[in-house]
């Protein structure tokens, strides 16, 4: 792969990985978010072979084909069927609007790429100048968390928090080892495999994936 | 210079009239053809104008002022020819700004009548247009931030010989934003309703509904002006290819008008193929919207830093 | 030097000619004979000059002194700087005056506006007190840019704050509304003055002189300079109306006579913005690149909250007022710019910010004077600043609203007018700062630019509103119905400002190489922009021709009309009913209000705003279902002033009525605390040494 | 599907007007009947638009006012100015039965009169309500397509 090939390609993946996470905050369709999800996944799939491929390091590729087919498919897979199985198709209230979240990802934004400056200049190369992305990503993600109501915006939020902390992984260093990542890719797959079942009790218990609703557990 | 104002003024109603045709043939309908705008047109000039009662000189002068500004930009922007005369005289912010003062003369045209659809839709307009406004000239920061120049020539002819770089989120995030934008300004759905009938989901037409024979041909052909060169300045900005440089002979120039036409057909015909599948956007739902636009650039710009 | 000595010897010749006595006029003689000795009495009537004559002759000695000025301050900005030094006038330090051009500046369109204020002063009758005031006004005004010791300095700006404290209360017995605002301006502004005097004083503790050029060879620790920079900055921005400190703002040029708004809002807010740069960038040779985060972020902040609340507001001296704190937020975006472009070795970067930022001083000033004559000609018009009682003044004013339209084009930064040239600099200068400036500018300058973007598109909604709900459609109230237009002086007041206007907004190239002398003074790098008609940035690519756009509109405004004028058939233009749905007439209550223009807006931006409103529901007594009566009410809070002000002032109010206890009214008690805290301060004294 | 263009209509049509006119629908009373046909002539099996008509929401728009229904009291007064409303060269369909001659409704205590009684009409169309076809061959002939 040729060097201004590889940057641009690398630059236009991580464009698109933080536009999918930007977008997710933008939509209240649970299930556009779900597809949104997806393609980051692709995206960031992407990130990783396009890495192996300018490496020419096979595991690496491989890698990457892998973690884009867990979490371009069968997460989202698994998300669908939760959002089949009755969940409310959207979005309705969050805690902070819509247009005013947004707002706040400028700022995000802004703090992410502050912050990793100094991480950058350690190693000034295409991919680590790519972090300040990975971490607005992260920040999204938590910032999904904190703000949305539904059960599955939750597992959505959690998961893009996974995705960015991969991505900064996988750009900073060559990646990490195999062995690691699977376990990782397992751990969140069980999650998201937990937080269904906690759906699916939810759904039966009050009706309804509010996370609102849980605060009449307490006492 | 003046290829391109032709261009651009006989062309924009063969635009409108190109996406009513696909609109109609995607909805099974035959269609009244590309040429029906046209002939709208000479029958509104041939109608007569009417001063309602209590309007006053700037309810005349707004449809002037609204084609005027549009024609001082088709002039501006490079659409066919990257060399135009009123080079260096107005960048893209002069451009945003022209736009803009059109759409005040027509709030204020419609405000100017004192009925209530006036107002609305002046005062929608205004809302429309404040929140645009940012967004197209944080778009522009992060496209000249490259090139280290506003001026849209510039801009053109580099991205144009580098066509490499258009693939690069900045320009990838800048080209959503300003898409959103474009729909937002020229009045299209899922921002307003061009053929609504409604007039309480009204923007656009909503403050034109006074005028009538000569002023509203003026205030149509105008929109289908700004329609037509916001599709190519988007285009021109995005895929400049085909456009012709300074002193570029007959044939390129030749070249150039039809892969302008063929751009801006194409996207017209996205864009109403889009119409088709998409319903409007409740009124207070645009500004989220346009926040995502905004938010949009502005990642253009961090991006232009972040992978610099 | 002898024009400036004039134009204030004229300004306090304006003030003696109205303390001459007066006559009664004519028609209000008693109707009855003179008395005894009445043919004396009669003869020294005939000598004393009538009201009218004496504000014809004061108006026109001040537009004198205020064009003697505005010539004074240009030959300044151009070269032919002047000092004095007057060791007798004070004591201590003495007065020590000189005009270079970043002073000239001021001085010039501080001039500007007088000439345009008094011309427009004449016609509308102001009282006793406003005659004498206004034009000491303008001689405080002019003596601060010329200021060259912190002792005129000082003095300067206390005279201004004291007659401008003095013209805001101007009408307080028509308005009771008034007091209230001269109360919130006092404190304000002298709180503004404590500031910039201990700063001030701090800054000439440290030099061997209060002279400015003893104070900028004055070696002073970073801790120090830190300090001084800080205090009087907090100073300059209360009295330029920034967040927030703007409190002032929009309820002091309400209460202010019409033709002393225009003096307050394009001359005196500048002051504010004058003693930064000079303070800042001159006699403290900039500083830390966190001062000039600290300014900019200060003028992001006004400038949308001035424009936000601007676009809310329904009061049209209100608006303008926010949209005064707007200006100035824009203005300090662009000298923070410059101060940390400075800082960081960025010169002509910084050059280019700080012309962007003076041109858009002159350029606020010459449209703001413009609308708030045109605001006081219709508030003396038809009773009301009510924009949502306004409306249909088109016909009863025409030349008013004209002018307002052309103030309005220019406030709304759109071209072809002033303000877009302004901001196309401050843009460009902010645009191009990027590659160049590390981290913090990268972070800095997309959030400037989001913020300056913002403010330009809500700017054009504020003017829209304040132009189409205010001047166009029909009446909504008896004053706006009853409305004439304003007297000829006022009208040529207006002309004058929306002149030079279209001047700055067609030729700015002609007044930038004049700005640049300014600029250079502070921040030596050349000049940023040269060009004849078409204006260009020397250091960076962009260029843009104002005069050159207007001339391609115009032309297309007239080829347009002819083109359609020739295909159509039917010339005739009938007069019709407005389209009412075919049912009954349309009313002036269907309009759409100021309210309701902004409502959208508010709407978007609810959760900066926090709107407020009351319901109330009254029903009939026999039965809660029937209404008889639904009141609503809305209203926009300014939230600075219910967040931050509301508080302290509550705090103070519980502290003074808990003092109260203390002053039960007992003359011994009164003595006895002097007595304890005499013999108090002894002991302590007693135990120290 | 669109069906093939008929012969040349029998009227060439209002010659200002040149194959583009503007339509605004007034319902003066109408039992909605007509408008059911109104809707599928602008749908996609009849498609007037095809021949140059088009509905626009505002009078002043407008070329011809296509009025439906026998004018009620409280519609007289409202369809004069709709009909003044529009810029001349103007047309005023009167569409179905009622609106010609207030069909069954002739008498009634609510009725002012058919649609020629209170504005000029050009173009008659009977039926109740009339087909399309019929609404399709006015337009035609006003058209000119």
């Amino acid at each position: 792969m040729t060097d201004p090939l590889y940057v641009q390609t690398l630059d236009l993946a991580c464009g698109a990985f933080l536009l999918t996470g930007v977008l997710v905050l933008w939509r209240r369709d649970l299930a556009a978010i779900i597809w949104l999800f997806a393609l980051q996944g692709v995206a960031l799939g992407a990130l990783i072979a396009v890495r192996g491929l300018h490496e020419a390091d096979v595991e690496l590729t491989v890698l990457g084909l892998g973690v884009g087919l867990l979490r371009a498919v069968l997460l989202p897979y698994l998300m669908r069927r939760a959002l089949a199985a009755g969940e409310e198709g959207r979005e309705a209230r969050p805690h902070v609007s819509v247009a005013a979240s947004l707002l706040v990802t400028a700022v995000l934004t802004m703090i992410a790429y502050a912050v990793s400056q100094p991480l950058v200049r350690l190693a000034p190369t295409p991919a680590t100048q790519a972090v300040p992305i990975a971490l607005t990503v992260l920040l999204v993600g938590f910032f999904v968390l904190v703000t949305r109501r539904r059960a599955l915006s939750q597992v959505v939020g959690f998961l893009l928090m996974d995705n960015a902390i991969t991505a900064a992984a996988f750009l900073t260093t060559t990646g990490v080892p195999l062995v690691v990542e699977l376990g990782v890719s397992l751990d969140v797959l069980l999650a998201v495999l937990a937080l269904q079942v906690l759906t699916t009790r939810m759904r039966a218990a009050f009706g309804g994936t509010d996370l609102d609703e849980l605060r009449e557990l307490h006492d | 210079m003046v290829l391109q104002l032709l261009v651009v003024a006989a062309g924009a109603p063969l635009l409108v009239g190109l996406m009513r045709q696909i609109r109609a043939r995607l909805e099974g309908r035959a269609g009244a053809g590309v040429r029906q705008p046209w002939r709208d047109l000479r029958k509104l000039v041939r109608k007569e104008a009417i001063a309602p009662h209590g309007t006053g000189w700037l309810f005349r002068a707004a449809p002037p002022l609204l084609a005027g500004t549009t024609l001082v930009v088709a002039a501006a922007v490079p659409l066919v020819t990257a060399d135009s005369p009123l080079d260096g005289v107005a960048d893209l912010f002069a451009v945003a700004a022209l736009l803009a003062l059109g759409s005040v003369a027509l709030a204020l045209g419609g405000l100017d009548t004192g009925t209530a659809f006036g107002g609305m839709g002046a005062s929608r307009e205004m809302t429309v247009l404040a929140l645009v406004e940012p967004t197209i000239l944080l778009a522009v920061f992060a496209l000249s931030i490259r090139v280290g120049t506003t001026d849209l020539g510039a801009i053109v002819i580099a991205t144009a010989s580098s066509p490499l770089s258009l693939i690069s989120p900045v320009s990838l995030l800048a080209a959503v934003a300003l898409a959103v934008v474009t729909i937002a300004e020229s009045g299209r759905i899922p921002v307003d309703n061009p053929s609504t009938h409604l007039e309480l989901t009204m923007i656009h037409e909503a403050m034109i509904l006074e005028y009538a024979g000569p002023d509203l041909a003026l205030i149509e052909w105008a929109s289908a002006m700004r329609l037509t060169v916001m599709l190519g300045l988007f285009a021109g900005l995005f895929a400049p290819f085909g456009i012709a440089t300074a002193g570029a002979g007959p044939i390129a120039l030749l070249v150039a008008v039809v892969a302008f036409a063929v751009k801006v057909a194409l996207l017209g015909g996205v864009l109403a193929a889009g119409e088709v599948f998409m319903a409007k956007l409740r009124l207070f739902r645009i500004p989220e919207l346009l926040a995502g636009s905004f938010l949009m650039a502005l990642l253009a710009v961090a991006a232009s830093f972040f992978l610099a | 030097m002898t024009l400036y000595a004039w134009a204030l010897g004229l300004c306090l010749a304006a003030a003696l000619v109205a303390l001459l006595p007066t006559r009664a006029p004519a028609v209000l003689r008693p109707t009855g004979a003179p008395a005894a000795g009445g043919a004396v009495a009669e003869r020294v009537r005939a000598a004393t000059p009538t009201v009218g004559a004496i504000t014809v002759v004061g108006g026109a000695v001040t537009a004198a002194a205020g064009a003697l000025a505005a010539v004074a301050g240009v030959r300044a900005m151009l070269g032919h700087g002047w000092s004095a030094w007057l060791p007798d006038l004070l004591p201590l330090g003495g007065v020590r005056l000189a005009l270079d051009p970043l002073g000239g500046l001021f001085t010039a369109v501080t001039g500007g506006v007088t000439v345009c204020a008094a011309i427009h002063g004449i016609g509308s009758g102001p009282a006793r007190a406003t005659r004498v005031v206004v034009p000491l006004f303008v001689a405080a005004l002019l003596l601060v840019p010329a200021a060259d010791g912190v002792g005129a300095f000082l003095f300067g700006w206390e005279l201004m704050a004291m007659t401008s404290l003095l013209l805001v209360l101007a009408e307080h017995r028509e308005r009771p509304s008034v007091r209230k605002a001269a109360l919130w301006y006092a404190v304000m502004t002298h709180l503004g003055l404590v500031t910039i005097l201990c700063g001030l004083c701090y800054l000439a503790a440290g030099a061997v002189g209060d002279g400015f050029d003893q104070l900028r060879v004055a070696e002073l620790s970073p801790a120090a300079r830190n300090v001084i920079f800080l205090t009087t900055l907090a100073g300059f921005a209360a009295k330029a109306g920034i967040v927030p400190l703007h409190v002032w703002l929009p309820r002091a040029y309400p209460a202010a006579p019409g033709h002393v708004s225009p003096l307050m809002s394009g001359a005196m807010v500048n002051m504010g913005v004058y003693g930064v740069v000079r303070v800042g960038l001159d006699l403290l040779r900039g500083g830390p690149v966190w001062w000039w985060w600290i300014v900019l972020a200060l003028g992001a902040l006004s400038a949308l909250y001035g424009v936000l609340h601007a676009a809310m507001a329904t009061d049209l001296k209100r608006l303008l007022g926010y949209s005064s704190t707007e200006n100035m937020g824009l203005v300090l975006i662009g000298v923070g710019a410059a101060g940390f472009f400075a800082a960081d070795g960025a010169g002509p970067l910084a050059a280019l910010a700080l012309t962007a930022a003076l041109l858009h001083v002159v350029n606020h000033a010459a449209f703001k004077t413009l609308l708030f004559q045109a605001a006081g000609s219709v508030q003396r018009a038809t009773g009301t600043r009510d924009l949502d009682a306004l409306g249909g003044l088109r016909t009863r004013m025409p030349y008013t609203t004209a002018l307002f339209a052309i103030g309005a084009l220019c406030a709304s930064a759109l071209p072809p007018g002033n303000g877009f040239v302004s901001e196309w600099l401050l843009l460009q200068s902010l645009i191009h700062a990027l590659p160049a400036s590390g981290v913090a500018g990268a972070v800095t300058m997309p959030l400037a630019v989001g913020a300056i973007a913002l403010t330009a598109g809500l700017a054009v909604a504020t003017f829209v509103k304040a132009f189409g709900v205010g001047f166009l459609a029909r009446p909504r109230g008896p004053g706006a119905e009853r409305a004439a237009e304003s007297p000829r002086t006022a009208i040529y007041g207006m002309a004058l400002a929306a002149a030079a206007c279209l001047f700055l907004a067609l030729n700015p190239t002609l007044v930038l190489p004049a700005l640049t002398e300014a600029v250079t003074e502070v921040i030596p790098a050349g000049r940023p922009v040269t060009g004849e008609v078409t204006l260009r940035l020397t250091t960076i690519t962009g260029s843009i021709s104002p005069i050159l756009i207007a001339l391609a509109l115009a032309g297309a405004m007239v080829a347009v009309p002819a083109l359609v004028g020739a295909v159509a058939t039917r010339r005739v233009r009938r007069a019709a009913r407005l389209w009412d749905c075919g049912a009954g007439p349309v009313s002036a209550r269907m309009e759409y209000t100021a309210t309701s223009f902004a409502e959208p807006l508010q709407r978007v931006f609810v959760d900066a705003l926090q709107p407020e409103s009351a319901i109330d529901v009254t029903a009939v007594k026999e039965s809660a279902y029937l209404v008889r009566r639904v009141r609503f009410r809305a209203r926009v809070p300014d939230r600075v002033e219910r967040r931050l002000y509301e508080p302290v002032l509550a705090a103070a109010v519980r502290l003074g009525t808990g003092a109260r206890r203390l002053a039960d009214g007992s003359v011994h008690r009164y003595l006895s605390y002097g007595f304890y805290a005499l013999t108090g301060v002894l002991i302590v004294l007693a135990v120290i040494s | 599907m669109a069906e093939p263009p008929l012969e040349r209509a029998k009227s060439p049509g209002v010659p200002e007007l040149a194959g583009s006119v503007q339509i605004r629908h007034v319902d003066a009373g109408s039992c909605n009947g007509c408008e059911v046909e109104i809707a599928s002539v602008f749908g996609p099996v009849y498609d007037a638009e095809r021949y140059g008509a088009r509905l626009v929401a505002s009078p002043r728009h407008a070329d011809a006012l296509l009025v439906t229904g026998p004018v009620t009291r409280n519609m007289e007064m409202a369809l004069r100015r709709t009909y003044e409303a529009v810029p001349e060269p103007r047309r005023v369909i009167a569409l179905g039965d009622c609106a010609r001659d207030c069909g069954v409704f002739a008498g009634a205590y609510g009725v002012a009169g058919a649609v020629g009684d209170v504005v000029p009409v050009d173009v008659e169309v009977p039926g109740c309500p009339p087909p399309p076809e019929a609404i399709i061959e006015a337009l035609r002939g006003m058209t000119g397509r």
